[in-house]
């Protein structure tokens, strides 16, 4: 066992800090009396109920049950049996987010996202973002109703003043512009061309939250095309990434975490992750190798990989300065790996994403790891543009700004000068979902449907396509961005053939005019517009031949775009390139990042995504500046202080594996305006970007920061980050795998030899469900977390209740550090309820509410539970998890509700699941293994008269996990994945020592090492 | 058919009739019409349109319903249901009576008064609580009786105590295990719809209705466009003649569901799956939900505790036919073929275990 | 209980009543009871009282209250609703052991309070009034009955020479 | 049968008599109370009410109102419930175990030990209870037949703890009011007619102290005692095996019933030493309890001291020879870990300064005793802390480690429950007589000053009843007496 070390705090005999009891307001006795003056009569009204409460008895006597009304459908809707769920394939599409999705409806509910397994995109993975948005449609901040200067109008008017005021501008050349995020729905493209047609003069620019403009603009200049190309992970053996976080945020992450992941069995061929970062990122957790560099050494380092490489290739010696860090070995590496590599950068600056192109060009990655047939539209924005028309903007030059879906208020680099900008334009019409920095500027509000209640479709990448349709009537009185935008344009101006009446029909009837006009001849199988619509419409997914056959081609389509772009050969001069070295001074360069939660802060009213932790920092509802433990020795701060860096003020968090020199901080946080949920929760990073050369740089720039004495509690779900010697995570490199697969799992075998038990093992004849997490494939993505809560109606707690250990997951992703305390590894452990054959909790509560099934179930019995918490406490994996307050609403009594997050309103309250109880105040509650969906499978099996199939039982973790780590089955069934996963050398249970026989199996993480 | 009745129950009505104009501060003509006028079997209005639930269903509507509709009254009078009433039902009941112009207003000004109240429930005789505190009576005086008067030979004194002292507690017991449990309840629908008329007379059959307790999770209450498939053509009951079913047109013609009230609760916290018991388990309805066939009003005949799932889940074979069973419960299957066994009972596949309902 | 044939000694210590009643029951007077404040020793042998059953209303008790608390356990667990704890069989004897020691001392010490309380005519409602006052304070009364041929002068005569405060 | 030093001193001071023994300790009861008596009663009552309070406050607005969390489930709750459980024991120590063996000087103080018992008893079952997450639901924990056909679950020592309280309640209840009942007879004959005397009368029971009465009531509670004593024992090693029989690192450890046991006497003679030191001089009793029987007992908390220390030792060495390393690190942890300062308050308070009493000069001075039990109050208060809190806030899995710390709420509602145990103890000094009338009576003779210095009765008869052995009798040590003279 290697030697890991204690968490920084213990280190240095400074233990955890509790949040201070006197210093929380809302939870102290005195604040009673404050609730008592702000709401004299509901808070008398309680008081007195309280009264009552000794005289329980007394009222229990007079009791009388409760009238309960059946109020069935005054007319069925044919598809809808109450109380059985529904499925519809859809596309999560938000701004370059995309995913392919099916969700689970109930009753015209949509209640649960779940992964598309047809999508050759997202092969039925998601995100954590993408699992937590079916929330964000019943997010109570959503815009209602159409509103005029702040107030409520009708559409009619709206649509009226809009459209008359737009033909004006149009008529008297004056310019209008239509902003939105990249557009890859072909369908609204023609919307768009065809408003463009009603409109002349119309531009149309397009704009990321987060910006790709740099490797657009070296793409464009490399290979001919102004696109991201098709990154192909599963094809490389060695990955050397440039602050890429690609199993986070990075373009497309679903994708290639599948694809990553696909790499990661140690028993087929491995790959080998080079991370290159500043932060701490999910895939630098990841990395077989990961090596710190400052942001400003990027481009000094790829200098140094260019020369090797370029030597090696083509002979030619660069002078490169000297490398500030040691990358011994990676360029011989790329080199070995040649065809078989993939280099990439984060970076947003054109220069160094060209001489990214170039190395790759050099190793041949072009056509082999990156490809082009099917290149990614998801990103198009660029930097420039946009500055372009905020220049304009600020001279008076736009008459009107249709903002669609964006913020660049908040986003922008320069919002300031975009607010002022938007301040000068005569229109400014914006259509989104929720009030934000830029809703808050405009003049009229059109609001837009959430995703769930829109038709659209997509094209995330070249010749791949989707559909997006609606499951539930839009809640608001709202209207989706296409339909608005035909009932603004003329009829038939500029739109597909002979579809005026399409355009009456709205954007459904022009939906399916185009598939049926530009996408049916692409394929051969259905003849007819009506089956080839549903038959997408049902997979969700439309991905014609000709991608996939190209696609899988290596050499002929992909050579042709390289030949369009520049000779590499001649014309190349790295020493030219602007590579960046930082700007501004001061002893830290800041180094901005997405977090796996919160992303650009497009989803900053999702209360589910603000009580995720951080995978890395296990921190939640909040970002903070991440330095280097050996910096914060320096300048004598430690975790939690609040530093000034140049204007703003932030806390610190001492990030093991941060590198020296660096401060990390969290984009998408400090939103001003948002819903309540999201508000001011954070510090807002955006004032902090800078544009170079056009293009906005998210990290570099240097500063200085200074203690101010001031300290801020974080909501921290994980304190102790060592596993101090004992064997939790066990692991492995590659080497001593080889030779024994069984490595670094010693004890297992140990434990097998010595087990044994005074009592006749239990047996189970039935099935004998279990589940196998493979830590090697698993990034720690969180994905599950939040799945897991949507399936399980997990409350939401709040931030306050976290930082006082009260967090509610059932699943929850132990992050352990080891090794060097400036340069850890890091293992990921997603713990659950182990449904142990020997459950300790079992034979300690006192009332028989949780106990042993026969199919190895651990069952919890919430309406038994009395809350002593004997259970948890005697649990040794600490997976259950008590209700300490109020937080739903569903208990005996009322008027103490603790429901920070707005959770319990009737409109968020549609999103829970229907199968699963709201557990009340003062029980215990923990991960079930899906019980609902074994009972479900169980039923359709017997009433189809047969078995249960191994595929169509998942629990709702294992079923998004977008690299495919959790396995679940029926343990008895010798054909089942997991009874195959069960004889893996790799193998073993969480504290098998203890005996508690769980139904969860482990497999060891296996890294590629040469160990 | 006309209910009716006894002229004690009359009296009560009557006087409760009096008591509650005078609490209004209100006694119009009206009001005395409509318990005064007859017909020429002698019955007054508020003999069938009454004021307080019986314990048999009641098919007029009562007075309550009627004011429901006084706005609808206001306008188009009410002498046209004595002059030409529609239907049989009211044909028959309307006979006979004389209505002038004054009391026409009077009565429909009364019924305007009387909007929005619902019919009193008939309060029943707590035997069992004054059987409770009457054994402490008892106690009391025994005592007395011992003190004082000691008439009773001293044997039968040591017997009656414990006799009393046990049927207290035999009755404490009793409520307190079965407290809070709702076995018999009844409520009142807002449409006098009858199972035993549509299933019985009829022969409808449950599932035509009910049709989702073969599919799924709930058995489901029809919509409303589900009754008009018959009642488009039968507007007319033949009990309650157009009244009620007048109700589920106009739903049907407004599109509004019906807000029936639900007799069968379960707790939030059991999952309970029709499909479970009926397709796959081949439980009749009437096991559960009694004798549904005879019953004008829905009535809770179970008490529907997890002591009764259970109770049933051990005395219920399982069909050892399915081919699910036959795969994962072979050494079942075994002993039933040998004949070990006679029959596997629920409560041997999981009937019993706490995640099959509660999750 | 105390009618007017009774004859009452009343002493102020009790050893000339130890002494006192040897005589009085070799005289052949027989003696109804003895009031004292606490329990004098040797009072038993000198009234020849019978040993107390009450321990084994107490053994009786503790038997039945374990059998009834270890039959209920393993009814339950076994018969009325099995349920898997931990892994553990259904019949998990030692796990019983604490409850069924627990109904035995209950049943024992309830039965025997009870039986002490039922058999010495204890209750509540117990009309009581004092013969002296002193009998729970200094007073130790011994009670003869006077039916017979016995009388407040012979039983005087018998007890000269021991100190009596007085006799009624 | 006990041989006593002819060196003893007598176990009653002062010349006594029988009625001086009933007035002195009825006394109290009689006038009116102290000014002292006023200030301990408005303090303690004002406690009780911030305890009721507190207790409102968490059932309404759920457990989170305390400091527990995640990872340290129990916290103050359980470890107040284990103290107070503890204190009882001392009561039901003196007057079962110590009748049992026969030592006559624990009538002095038995019966204000055994209303300690119960109030310590009363104080200990509202945490179990108050700890729940949904106290309204309690009576699950009751085996009693439902629609739901369930019962409850006999594995779990929780459950155990229901049936040990209880039975336990019940009994040391029953024990202490059948030893009342001649006293509660003695009080009926003194006070006036009014309703005070008629309350008293019900209570009596009728006593009239027949000898009959008397004998079945000897019997009686020599077998309660001897009920009593296994049940003391069994008590506090089911409330043990609340910890003992899970798997947290320094919970699982099968050293801890006699561990606890031991550690229960310890702190309920330190609490009854309190208590007495108190009393004696508040209610002027001086000559009842004396210093020899601070002395007695503080002997008793010696040797309990030590062995508690010896537990404590014993614990660190298996945890070291067990090879385990969770267990071996939850008890290095608890040394050296964030709440070492815990672990060594309990160190000094219960293991080191015990030990002082192996001086007799010290362990005869009241006041140092008085301050000593103090200290082992505290120390075994930190002894259930360090076992509940620091086993459990680093167990297994060092992901889910965590701190604790109470909140003003736990804090106000064990305050209560001192406030509740002492205006018990207060009214409960103004209601009944805190030393055993009658028994004090019987021993007067053997061991009061005046009856040791003078008349002794002949020592021939004495011996005989006693070698009859019928009935609770230490007659045979009045020989010793009159040797000594």
């Amino acid at each position: 066992m290697k030697e890991y070390w204690k968490d920084l705090e213990a280190k240095n005999g400074n233990p955890v800090q509790l949040p201070d009891e006197s210093a929380r307001e809302d939870n102290s006795i005195f604040s009673m009396f404050d609730d008592l003056k702000e709401e004299g009569f509901a808070s008398r009204r309680d008081f007195l109920k309280l009264c009552g409460f000794s005289f329980t008895v007394a009222a229990l006597a007079s009791c009388q049950t409760k009238i309960r009304k059946a109020v069935p459908y005054a007319v069925a809707p044919l598809e809808i049996t109450p109380g059985e769920a529904n499925y519809y394939a859809s596309s999560f599409m938000d701004g370059s987010d995309y995913c392919s999705v099916v969700v689970k409806s109930r009753e015209g509910r949509p209640i649960k996202i779940e992964g598309n397994p047809a999508s050759g995109i997202s092969m039925g993975g998601t995100t954590a973002r993408v699992q937590a948005s079916v929330l964000d449609l019943y997010d109570t901040s959503r815009f209602q109703d159409p509103l005029k200067n702040g107030s409520t109008a009708g559409w009619s008017d709206v649509d009226a003043e809009i459209k008359s005021k737009l033909a004006e501008i149009s008529e008297s050349g004056g310019t209008i512009v239509l902003l939105t995020p990249t557009i890859y729905s072909p369908s609204t493209e023609a919307v768009i061309a065809g408003f463009q047609g009603t409109y002349p003069g119309l531009e149309w620019v397009q704009y990321d939250a987060h910006s790709q403009s740099g490797m657009l603009e070296a793409n464009l200049i490399s290979f001919g095309v102004k696109a991201l190309p098709d990154y192909r992970f599963d094809k490389a053996d060695l990955l050397v990434s440039f602050g890429a976080d690609f199993l986070g945020n990075w373009i497309s992450p679903v994708e290639y975490t599948k694809q990553f992941s696909s790499r990661r069995n140690p028993d087929k061929e491995m790959n080998e992750l080079i991370q290159i970062e500043s932060n701490l990122s999910l895939t630098g957790s990841n990395a077989d190798r990961r090596i710190q560099i400052k942001p400003s050494e990027e481009g000094a380092v790829l200098l140094n990989i260019y020369k090797d490489v370029a030597k090696e290739v083509e002979g030619i010696s660069v002078a490169a300065p000297a490398s500030p860090v040691d990358i011994s070995g990676v360029s011989k590496q790329l080199l070995k790996a040649k065809g078989k590599s993939l280099l990439i950068s984060a970076s947003n600056n054109k220069d160094i994403q060209l001489l990214v192109n170039e190395i790759n060009q050099l190793l041949g990655n072009i056509g082999e790891t990156i490809l082009f047939d099917n290149y990614l539209r998801t990103h198009v924005g660029l930097d420039s543009e946009m500055s372009g028309l905020v220049e304009r903007m600020k001279a008076g030059e736009v008459d009107a700004l249709l903002v669609y879906d964006v913020n660049p208020v908040y986003h922008w680099v320069d919002p300031i000068g975009f607010a002022e900008g938007m301040k000068r334009v005569g229109m400014t019409v914006y259509l989104g979902t929720a009030p934000d920095e830029t809703s808050e500027l405009a003049g009229y509000i059109c609001p837009v449907n959430h995703y769930l209640e829109s038709w659209n479709d997509a094209e995330p990448k070249k010749n791949i396509f989707s559909l997006m349709q609606p499951v539930i009537e839009p809640i608001f009185n709202t209207r989706q961005f296409q339909d608005t935008l035909l009932n603004w344009s003329l009829a038939g101006a500029g739109l597909l053939s002979g579809d005026e009446e399409d355009v009456v029909a709205g954007f459904y009837g022009f939906l399916n005019a185009y598939w049926t006009e530009k996408l049916m001849p692409l394929q051969a199988v259905h003849m007819n517009p009506e089956p080839f619509f549903d038959h997408s419409l049902r997979e969700g997914i439309f991905e014609p031949e000709i991608a996939a056959g190209l696609g899988g081609d290596d050499t002929s389509g992909s050579a042709s775009v390289v030949d369009s772009g520049f000779d590499p050969a001649s014309g190349f001069d790295p020493l030219k390139l602007d590579l960046g070295t930082g700007s501004g001074s001061g002893a830290l360069e800041f180094a901005l990042y997405e977090s796996i939660a919160m992303g650009s802060g497009r989803q900053a009213n999702n209360p589910w995504l603000h009580e995720l932790p951080d995978p890395v920092s296990r921190i939640c509802w909040d970002n903070y500046g991440l330095i280097s433990p050996k910096q914060a020795g320096e300048l004598g701060v430690s975790s939690g202080d609040i530093v000034e860096a140049g204007s703003m003020k932030m806390p610190v968090y001492v990030q093991p594996g941060q590198a020296y020199g660096t401060l990390g901080l969290a984009l998408g946080y400090g939103r001003e305006i948002c819903g309540p949920v999201g508000k001011n929760i954070g510090v807002n990073a955006q004032p902090i970007l800078r544009k170079v050369n056009d293009n906005v740089l998210y990290s570099g720039w240097k500063s200085d920061i200074s203690k101010t004495g001031e300290t801020h509690l974080f909501a921290q779900t994980q304190s102790h980050h060592s596993m101090e010697g004992r064997a939790l995570v066990r692991e492995a490199g590659l080497k001593a795998y080889k030779e024994d697969p069984a490595a670094g799992n010693e004890m297992h075998t140990h434990f097998e030899e010595h087990k044994g038990s005074l009592y006749d093992e239990r047996e189970f004849p039935h099935h004998h469900w279990g589940m196998a997490i493979d830590l090697s494939s698993c990034t720690g993505c969180a994905n599950c977390v939040i799945a897991c809560q949507a399936e399980n109606n997990i409350p939401v707690v709040g931030k306050e209740e976290v930082s006082r250990v009260h967090e509610m997951h059932w699943l929850r992703i132990d992050r352990y550090f080891s090794g060097d305390e400036e340069d850890p590894e890091v293992v990921f452990q997603p713990v659950m309820c182990q449904h142990c054959d020997n459950a300790p909790c079992e034979n300690v509560c006192p009332v028989a509410a949780t106990n042993s099934s026969s199919e190895g179930l651990n069952q919890m019995v919430y309406n038994r539970c009395i809350g002593t918490r004997y259970c948890n406490n005697n649990c040794p994996y600490k997976v259950r998890r008590f209700n300490w307050f109020n937080y739903t609403e569903a208990g005996a009594m009322s008027g103490n509700l603790r429901d920070k997050a707005e959770m319990t309103t009737d409109l968020r309250r549609m999103v829970l699941n229907p199968d699963v109880t709201v557990r009340s105040q003062g029980v215990i509650e923990k991960c079930s293994f899906c019980i609902q969906r074994i009972q479900s499978a169980k039923l359709s099996a017997k009433a189809e008269n047969r078995g249960i199939k191994d595929e169509e039982l998942q629990t709702a973790c294992s079923q998004s996990c977008p690299a495919n780590s959790i396995v679940f089955g029926d343990m008895n069934d010798p054909k089942s994945e997991i009874s195959k996963l069960m004889e893996s050398g790799r193998r073993y249970n969480l504290l098998e020592e203890v005996y508690t026989k769980p139904s969860v199996h482990y497999l060891t993480k296996i890294r590629n090492k040469n160990t | 058919m006309i209910t009716k009745q006894s002229p004690g129950l009359k009296l009560v009505l009557f006087c409760m009739l009096g008591v509650s104009l005078v609490m209004q501060g209100y006694a119009s003509e009206g009001g005395k019409n409509f318990s005064r006028m007859a017909n020429s079997n002698g019955e007054t209005c508020v003999d069938c349109h009454y004021f307080m639930e019986s314990d048999t269903i009641n098919w007029n509507p009562s007075a309550m319903d009627l004011a429901s509709r006084a706005q609808i009254y206001a306008e188009d009078g009410i002498s046209k249901y004595f002059t030409s009433p529609e239907g049989d039902v009211m044909k028959k009941a309307h006979d006979g009576y004389q209505i002038s112009a004054g009391d026409e207003s009077g009565i429909i000004a009364y019924l305007a008064d009387l909007e929005g109240t619902s019919p009193s429930k008939v309060k029943h005789v707590k035997w069992r609580l004054i059987l409770f505190a009457g054994m402490f009576v008892l106690l009391i005086l025994l005592r007395v009786e011992k003190r004082r008067i000691r008439v009773l030979p001293k044997t039968a004194r040591m017997l009656i105590r414990p006799l009393i002292w046990t049927v207290i507690l035999v009755i404490a017991l009793q409520d307190a295990v079965g407290f809070n449990r709702s076995k018999n309840y009844e409520p009142v629908q807002p449409i006098k719809f009858s199972h035993s008329i549509h299933y019985t007379d009829n022969k409808i059959d449950c599932n035509y209705c009910h049709s989702g307790v073969t599919k799924g999770k709930n058995a489901g209450i029809p919509p409303v466009s589900l009754c008009m498939n018959c009642h488009k053509h039968q507007q007319e009951g033949t009990r309650t003649g157009f009244f009620e079913l007048r109700k589920i047109v106009q739903a049907a013609e407004d599109s509004i569901p019906i807000r029936w009230v639900r007799v069968h609760n379960l707790p939030d916290f059991t999952y309970f799956n029709h499909m479970q018991h009926v397709t796959i388990g081949g439980v009749e309805c009437a096991t559960c939900h009694g004798d549904v066939e005879n019953m004008h009003t829905i009535k809770q005949v179970e008490d529907l505790s997890m002591g009764w799932c259970i109770d049933c889940h051990d005395i219920t074979s399982v069909d050892f036919s399915n081919e699910y069973y036959k795969l994962y419960y072979p050494a079942y299957l075994d002993s039933l073929q040998t004949g070990k066994l006679d029959s596997v009972m629920v409560s041997d596949i999981m009937g019993r275990e706490c995640a099959v309902c509660h999750y | 209980m105390e009618n007017s044939n009774t004859i009452t000694i009343v002493f102020e210590d009790e050893q000339p009543m130890l002494q006192a009643i040897k005589k009085i029951r070799e005289s052949g007077a027989e003696i109804i009871d003895v009031l004292t404040p606490f329990p004098v020793h040797g009072l038993d042998t000198a009234l020849s009282m019978k040993r107390s059953r009450i321990p084994w209303v107490g053994f009786f008790g503790g038997l039945f209250g374990g059998l009834l608390g270890f039959g209920f356990q393993a009814w339950v667990f076994t018969v009325d609703y099995p349920l898997v704890f931990g892994g553990k069989p259904l019949l998990s004897v030692p796990s019983f052991i604490p409850v069924t020691f627990e109904c035995t001392i209950l049943f024992a010490g309830l039965s025997m309070a009870g039986a002490f309380l039922i058999k010495s005519k204890l209750k509540p409602d117990k009309k009581f009034e004092p013969i002296d006052p002193g009998i729970t304070d200094d007073k130790f009364l011994v009670l003869v009955d006077g039916t017979g041929d016995t009388s407040a002068d012979k039983i005087k005569s018998v007890l000269v020479g021991i100190g009596i405060t007085e006799i009624k | 049968m006990m041989i006593q030093s002819a060196l003893r001193n007598p176990l009653i001071k002062g010349k006594k008599t029988y009625q001086s023994i009933t007035t002195d300790i009825l006394d109290p009861m009689r006038s009116k109370p102290g000014s002292l008596w006023y200030i301990g009663i408005f303090i303690s009552a004002s406690a009780l009410l911030l305890g009721a309070f507190m207790i409102f406050w968490t059932v309404w607005n759920g457990i989170g109102t305390w400091g527990l969390n995640r990872t340290v489930g129990w916290g103050w709750g359980i470890t107040n419930f284990v103290w107070w459980i503890g204190i009882g024991h001392a009561g039901t120590f003196i007057s079962a175990i110590l009748l049992l063996f026969r030592q006559r000087w624990r009538t002095s103080i038995n019966r204000s030990a055994e209303a300690m018992t119960i109030f310590a008893v009363l104080c200990a079952a509202l945490f179990p209870i108050i700890h729940m997450g949904r106290p309204w639901l309690g009576f699950y924990i009751f085996p009693y037949p439902n629609t739901r056909g369930m019962w409850v679950n006999f594995n779990s020592p929780l459950l155990w703890d229901v049936f040990a309280i209880s039975t336990y309640f019940t009994i040391s209840l029953v024990f202490w009011y059948v030893g009342l009942i001649p006293d509660i007879g003695s009080i009926r004959d003194k006070i006036k007619d009014g309703w005070k005397k008629t309350v008293y009368k019900v209570l009596s029971l009728g006593w009239k102290g027949s000898a009959r009465h008397w004998h079945r009531h000897e019997v009686l509670s020599l077998m309660l005692a001897a009920l009593a004593a296994p049940l003391v024992l069994s008590v506090h090693s089911i409330v043990s095996m609340d910890f003992a029989t899970s798997i947290v690192p320094g919970w699982h450890t099968t050293i801890f019933p006699p561990y606890f046991v031991s550690g229960a006497i310890f702190s309920g003679f330190a609490m009854v030493l309190t208590l007495m030191i108190v009393t004696r001089k508040a209610l002027n009793l001086q000559d009842y309890i004396t210093v020899g029987h601070v002395e007695s007992m503080n002997k008793i908390i010696i040797a309990t001291g030590s062995i508690v220390g010896l537990a404590y030792i014993t614990e660190m060495f298996m945890a070291w020879y067990s090879g385990v390393e969770y267990e071996h690190y939850a008890l290095m942890n608890r040394a050296t870990g964030p709440y070492w300062w815990a672990y060594w308050i309990m160190m000094s308070c219960n293991l080191i300064t015990p030990q002082l009493l192996w001086i007799k000069k010290l362990r005869t001075n009241i006041l140092f005793t008085f301050c000593l039990s103090i200290f082992i109050n505290i120390g075994m208060w930190f002894e259930r802390f360090v076992i509940v809190v620091t086993s459990l806030h680093r167990d297994y899995l060092t992901s889910s480690w965590t701190m604790y710390k109470p909140t003003i709420v736990e804090v106000g509602l064990f305050i209560g429950t001192l406030g509740f145990f002492f205006t018990a103890f207060f009214i409960f000094i103004r209601v009944f007589p805190v030393i055993a009338i009658s028994e004090i009576k019987s021993v007067m003779k053997s061991s009061g000053e005046k009856v040791s210095g003078g008349k002794v009765p002949g020592g021939k008869a004495q011996s005989e009843i006693s070698q009859s052995g019928n009935s609770q009798s230490d007659k045979t040590q009045s020989d010793k007496s009159s040797e000594k003279e």
